[in-house]
């Protein structure tokens, strides 16, 4: 195995490409657990960390780009990003311990495609978008459309996600979080749910986004759930609505974390209070 | 002569009773005297047992006197973590 | 042994109070040496290949690659180690499997190389040729007449003609008749619980550093509970003399039973003794949970006769408890302790011991009685709540006391289960207010404590300070516990003395460090150490007066002539005679050995409050009391840390903590992901009341105190959730989907 | 397989050290520089007993290669005390009885350390929420939390 510390996106699509097996450290919460139990077993290594814009918080558009090495803590640290996107920035809040914080990135969590990964339900409910670099230059892919089912990625061979764009949102929005674990830290999200939306000056529902993690093979955006709340104000009726329409959505499994009815029920648990946190924290943008 | 009051499943091994005599002053005659008077014992004393000698348990110490009144009571080898 | 020098109310002036550790400084800079923090010259590292399916034949092994890698020293299978005498054969085969794989992770070989890296590869150059046998993991499954095997000809001659074979054992505890006390019942409440294995889980891993010549000779460096009993295993299986092998047991983190047997250290002895080169051997965590020594599942029933008044007429229990691989699981302790803290007329326990394709069970803080106390203590709880009488009154109705005859069999002396009743029922805790969704349960808890053989060497230097060796790995504390009691007794400070863990060359046989024993019978061998030299100074001191060492006596840290008629000297200090000692005879010392008998047995009671989330089936702690006899308290601080981290791996038991096998019998969480140990923001205090009810077998009247506390949570918990749930909850662990299911189950129906 | 040259700062100290790209930071510490202090529990970050500060951030070192700490600076256990000054943090936890086994200790210690530069007056429940990535399987964490509030409150008095 090599490890290279490329200073450039060109140097380390150059590591990257013509290696089957690379892999790209960022936080490296997951890479090194992999590597450890020798379930990969790397050609090269290419920590990203030392690449310019890597560890940034830049604002853009409206929105914020966060490079693929900025760690949990460095975004609960920047506080115009958590008041913009209180959801997003508590999800990734959520991974593992303080020391993990220290390190896991956003793009790592999204790249490690796991339907149980805490940022990135909140993230598919921000509607975030990842800039994926690689031999044939720079795209931009949804980050709903990154994990392909259990540790699968569209990425193609010799990409990497250099960041990830939390798009601008209007006035009178906001986003949560929640997940389900056993314990109150240190756990993988039995359930998890994300939900971003927008009222008008009534608190009716003008936008919204819900999404669910582990109970299906990736996170999961819930039209149907957006769906039953829009245009209403969420009232107790509305939350039972969104409530059933996400335990309705959820296609879970029976594993060692949770059974396929606990899942499925607390789906719409999760989902009536995260929608509760959403609305006040919607209402709190223009108090 | 001492009373030694057996386990219950100990019984079965022991002519069906739960409270047998034993010629014994001290713990080894009482083990030894045990094993001679009920062969069907030995198995279990073979896999090692704890004695209770007046709300006091002993293990090993062969020569722990035991009075003609002493309450006796012979237990499961105690296992401790 | 003669304890008639018990001072029955005596003022301490060092035991009671709370100084410093003496390995605080060492354990808070990191420079404490646990078991992997060891380095020897030309050390190889030694790494094992484990069974990835759950019971197999071993049909074939095949080293020849793994031994031709550059960099591998030596490999070893269980050929290597040839006969072993019988009462090792089960440890042996658990080290090292022998014809068949009998749980996912057994050892099948192992390598020792010059590198992690070239271990690692060579591991993976060791074939073994398989035959897959069918398994089976569940305690209930291996009892059935058609269940796969383990083995055969292993079963007792208790247990009844036309079971399966792996039910090894039976035994029957109790007095008077079930069925009579059963008719003068108001009410009986009859329930079947279930309880998940779990692991001990102490942090720090495995580890050890193994040499030895081509002499025979050998060292260990080791972390284990007992390094006396590590040499006299380790000895029996590479057929070596216990002298030849000097063991040293390093700083320990963690134990609480799962440290009591070997794992590596044969097979690291083995790797060194075939490649004559230091070996070290470190489990990852994952080893830790698959091979190792978790503690049983169990599958029990219990009968509970009860008047309307709360008496207890009848109690019944059948307990059937896996132990893994081998015979030997704690179903014994828990058929002899569930009813122990009760004053029963008719009381019956029935254990089954039954093996099954799990790693072996080893021995955890009071091993077998915790899960017998969640069931009995839970039906005591449920028949209580049925009539509407108050669960703490029910048990202090029915509770234990000087004089009864316990369920096991002897009539207790003194003991303090009353007094942690009462003191719970006047405490703060009983009466607070409890909010909704909330509930409060009670359990009480027995464990017996244990003595057995124990060393001390206490010496006096030349300037008058004093060092105590002792042969039982410091756990949680010990060497505080022992340096105080030598401190008292021959009145000194407490920092003049010194107390070290003696390696297995400096002292004779030490009983491993568990059962509650080492405060106890080390501490009681380390006063009788402190008295042996008192007297010799006391000779000293009479020499040189001229007088009989009748006519001196030991008080304050000096002799002293014992009356007026004795002569009139001044008082000769310890330090005083120290500095003449050559003058006198040569070199002054205290030893005591002996094995200690005579442990006092010890009840706690815990009270716990717990709010449930009915959305959502989660289980939060809000308040927990711990109320225990601890005889004397030595060191307050560590007693309180006994009770609190028992207490805490309660909790764990009862919420979270279970070992999960797939149908295809490999353990699905072998990691602390998912094998889930409370963390801090779990938790609330852990409130502590010490009770001292003297143990009158000890000269201080110490009881143990280490594995008592676990023994009632589990109940107290299952208690306060099934008061908070409405719903009687009988299997561990109370996860929130198994909550949350009990709950739309009561609601549907 | 080639080895790495790194160039780092521990505890103050330049170093260097040579090592595989695969050895974790971890590994690095405890079998090339012999900083035994931080333990290993699980190296998979769940149990916090190799946590270091690496540049000023609670890290565990098991998850983090030796090679990333080029030009870094790495705090550990052994570099807590000043000389023969204990730390309020070390002080305390021997005074209170906030340690059993102590193999989880300097792991704590190192984290409890972190917060309180972050944070001098943590609730009881911040504390339990920062340390809920240590595992500590003896104490129950009661002395361990009360040692840590007691620690930042005699440090804000002395401040």
């Amino acid at each position: 195995m090599r490890y290279e510390a490329p200073l450039s996106v060109e140097d380390a699509v150059a590591a990257l490409a013509g290696q089957s097996g690379a892999h790209v450290l960022a936080g490296g919460t997951d890479l090194l657990v992999k590597l450890r139990s020798e379930m990969i077993e790397p050609e090269v290594i290419v920590d990203i960390k030392r690449i310019d814009g890597m560890k940034d918080i830049r604002a853009e558009e409206g929105g914020w780009r966060i490079g693929a090495a900025v760690s949990g803590a460095e975004m609960s640290e920047h506080e115009a990003l958590v008041a913009d996107w209180p959801g997003v920035v508590e999800a990734a809040g959520l991974i593992g311990s303080t020391q993990v914080q220290g390190r896991a990135t956003l793009a790592g969590n999204l790249c490690n495609a796991s339907p149980a990964a805490d940022s990135v339900p909140a993230m598919v409910a921000a509607g975030a978008v990842a800039r994926i670099v690689g031999p044939n230059g720079t795209r931009d892919l949804a980050v709903i459309d990154v994990p392909q089912g259990p540790g699968k990625t569209a990425l193609e061979p010799g990409e990497f996600i250099a960041s990830i764009l939390l798009p601008a949102r209007g006035q009178r929005s906001g986003d949560a979080y929640l997940r389900f674990i056993p314990r109150t830290e240190m756990d993988i999200a039995v359930v998890g749910c994300g939900i971003s939306l927008s009222l008008d000056e009534e608190d009716r529902v003008t936008a919204a986004r819900v999404s669910l993690g582990a109970v299906g093979p990736k996170v999961m955006l819930v039209e149907k759930a957006a769906e039953a709340i829009k245009r209403r104000v969420l009232d107790e009726a509305a939350l039972d609505d969104l409530a059933a329409a996400c335990s309705k959505a959820a296609t879970p499994i029976d594993d060692k974390r949770g059974t396929v009815d606990f899942r499925r029920h607390v789906a719409g648990v999760l989902a009536r209070r995260a929608a509760v946190i959403a609305v006040n924290r919607a209402k709190g943008d223009t108090a | 002569m001492v009373e030694v009051v057996l386990w219950g499943s100990l019984a079965d091994q022991a002519e069906g009773a739960r409270k047998v005599e034993i010629k014994a002053a001290t713990l080894r005659e009482l083990l030894d005297g045990l094993g001679e008077k009920f062969p069907g014992l030995r198995p279990e004393l073979k896999r090692g047992v704890s004695v209770s000698i007046d709300g006091r348990i002993y293990n090993d110490s062969w020569f722990q006197p035991i009075a003609p009144d002493s309450e006796v009571v012979l237990l499961k080898r105690l296992k401790g973590g | 042994m003669a304890l008639d020098d018990t001072k029955k109310t005596r003022d301490f002036k060092v035991v009671g109070t709370r100084p410093d550790r003496p390995d605080g400084i060492d354990k808070v800079t990191g420079r404490a040496r646990f078991g992997a923090d060891m380095v020897l010259p030309g050390m190889l590292t030694g790494r094992i290949l484990r069974s990835p399916h759950a019971h197999a034949r071993i049909k074939r092994i095949d080293t020849s690659k793994a031994e031709a890698l550059s960099g591998v020293k030596a490999v070893v299978t269980r050929a290597d180690f040839g006969e072993v005498p019988a009462d090792v054969a089960d440890v042996m085969d658990n080290c090292m499997a022998g014809d068949k794989a009998l749980y996912d992770g057994h050892a099948v070989a192992a390598v020792a190389a010059s590198s992690p890296a070239v271990a690692r590869k060579a591991l993976k150059l060791i074939e073994v040729e398989y035959e897959v046998l069918p398994h089976v993991t569940d305690v209930d499954e291996a009892i059935k007449p058609d269940a796969p095997v383990l083995h055969e000809g292993r079963q007792q001659e208790t247990v009844p003609g036309g079971m399966s074979a792996n039910v090894i054992a039976r035994s029957e505890f109790g007095h008077g008749d079930i069925e009579v006390g059963l008719k003068q019942a108001d009410r009986v409440v009859e329930r079947s619980y279930r309880t998940a294995a779990t692991h001990q889980g102490y942090i720090e891993p495995h580890a050890c550093l193994a040499t030895m010549g081509p002499d025979g000779k050998a060292d260990l460096w080791v972390c284990t509970q007992g390094h006396y009993m590590v040499r006299n295993t380790c000895a029996a299986i590479l057929g070596m003399e216990q002298g030849q092998l000097r063991v040293t047991a390093s700083e320990i983190g963690g134990g609480f039973g799962g440290k009591t047997v070997v794992f590596l250290e044969p097979v690291a002895l083995m790797l060194a003794r075939k490649s004559g080169r230091p070996v070290k051997m470190v489990m990852s965590r994952s080893e830790v949970l698959r091979a190792t020594g978790p503690t049983s599942s169990t599958s029990i029933d219990v009968k509970i006769g009860m008047t309307k008044e709360g008496r207890i007429t009848a109690g019944f229990a059948e307990l059937r408890y896996q132990g893994g691989a081998y015979p030997g699981s704690p179903v014994d302790m828990g058929a002899m302790s569930g009813f122990a803290p009760y004053d029963l007329e008719n009381v019956k326990t029935v254990g089954w011991d039954v093996v099954t394709n799990r790693p072996k069970a080893a021995a955890y803080r009071a091993p077998g009685a915790p899960m017998a106390a969640f069931a009995i203590e839970s039906a005591i709880d449920e028949a209580a709540r049925g009539f509407g009488l108050d669960p703490l009154e029910v048990r202090l109705m029915n509770g234990a006391d000087e004089g009864t005859k316990a369920s096991y069999g002897p009539t207790y002396p003194a003991i303090g289960l009353k007094a942690t009743l009462e003191a719970a029922k006047s405490h703060p805790h009983w009466s607070a207010p409890l909010g909704e969704n909330q509930g409060r349960g009670v359990a009480c808890g027995f464990w017996f404590n244990f003595g057995g053989d124990t060393c001390v060497s206490l010496n006096i230097t030349p300037d008058g300070t004093v060092t105590v060796s002792e042969g039982n790995p410091d756990i949680g504390g010990s060497r505080a516990s022992m340096t105080m009691m030598a401190a008292e007794e021959l009145g000194i400070p407490y920092d003049q003395v010194r107390t070290i863990i003696a390696d297995t060359g400096s002292l004779g046989q030490n009983e491993v460090t568990d059962g509650s024993r080492v405060t106890f019978a080390v501490g009681l061998a380390t006063i009788k150490a402190a008295r042996a030299a008192k007297t010799e100074m006391c000779r000293r001191a009479a020499m040189v007066w001229g007088i009989d060492e009748e006519a001196v006596e030991w008080e304050d840290g000096a002799a002293r002539p014992a009356g007026p008629n004795a002569g009139k000297f001044p008082p000769m200090t310890l330090k005083e005679i120290a500095a003449i000692a050559s003058n006198t005879g040569g070199p002054i010392a205290g030893h005591h050995e002996v094995n200690a008998e005579g442990a006092g047995v010890s009840f706690a009671t815990h009270m716990v409050d717990v709010e449930l989330d009915p959305d959502t089936g989660s289980t939060k702690i809000l308040r927990y009391t711990v109320f225990q006899d601890a005889g004397k308290a030595v060191h307050p601080s560590y007693v309180e840390g006994q009770f609190q981290g028992g207490a805490v791996q309660g909790i764990g038991w009862a919420l979270n903590e279970e070992y999960i096998y797939g149908k295809d019998g490999i353990l699905q969480n072998a990691g602390f992901l998912d094998y889930r140990i409370p963390v801090a923001s779990d938790l609330p205090m852990i409130d502590t009341v010490i009770l001292e009810i003297p143990n009158p077998g000890h000269p201080y009247g110490v009881r143990g105190v280490g594995e008592t506390s676990i023994v009632p949570p589990l109940a107290a918990i299952a208690n306060a959730v099934s008061a908070a749930a409405g719903v009687r909850m009988t299997q561990l662990p109370m996860s929130p989907p198994r909550v949350l299911a009990a709950l739309q189950a009561q609601a549907d129906g | 397989m080639s080895q790495i040259h790194v160039t780092t700062k521990i505890n103050g100290d330049e170093t260097e050290f040579l090592c595989e790209p695969e050895d974790t930071l971890l590994d690095v510490l405890r079998d090339r520089l012999g900083l035994t202090g931080t333990k290993e529990g699980c190296g998979t970050g769940d149990c916090g007993a190799c946590s270091v500060a690496v540049d000023g951030r609670l890290v565990c070192s098991c998850l983090m290669l030796g090679a990333e700490a080029e030009g870094r600076e790495v705090a550990t256990i052994e570099g807590m005390a000043k000389g023969d000054q204990l730390h309020p943090l070390q002080r305390k936890f021997i005074e209170m009885a906030a340690l059993q086994c102590g193999i989880c200790t300097p792991g704590i210690l190192v984290a409890a350390q972190s917060l309180l530069e972050r944070n001098p007056d943590p609730s009881e429940e911040e504390v339990r929420y920062w340390l809920a990535g240590n595992l500590c399987r003896c104490t129950g964490y009661d002395k361990i939390i009360r040692a840590v509030m007691e620690t930042a409150a005699d440090m804000r008095r002395a401040s």
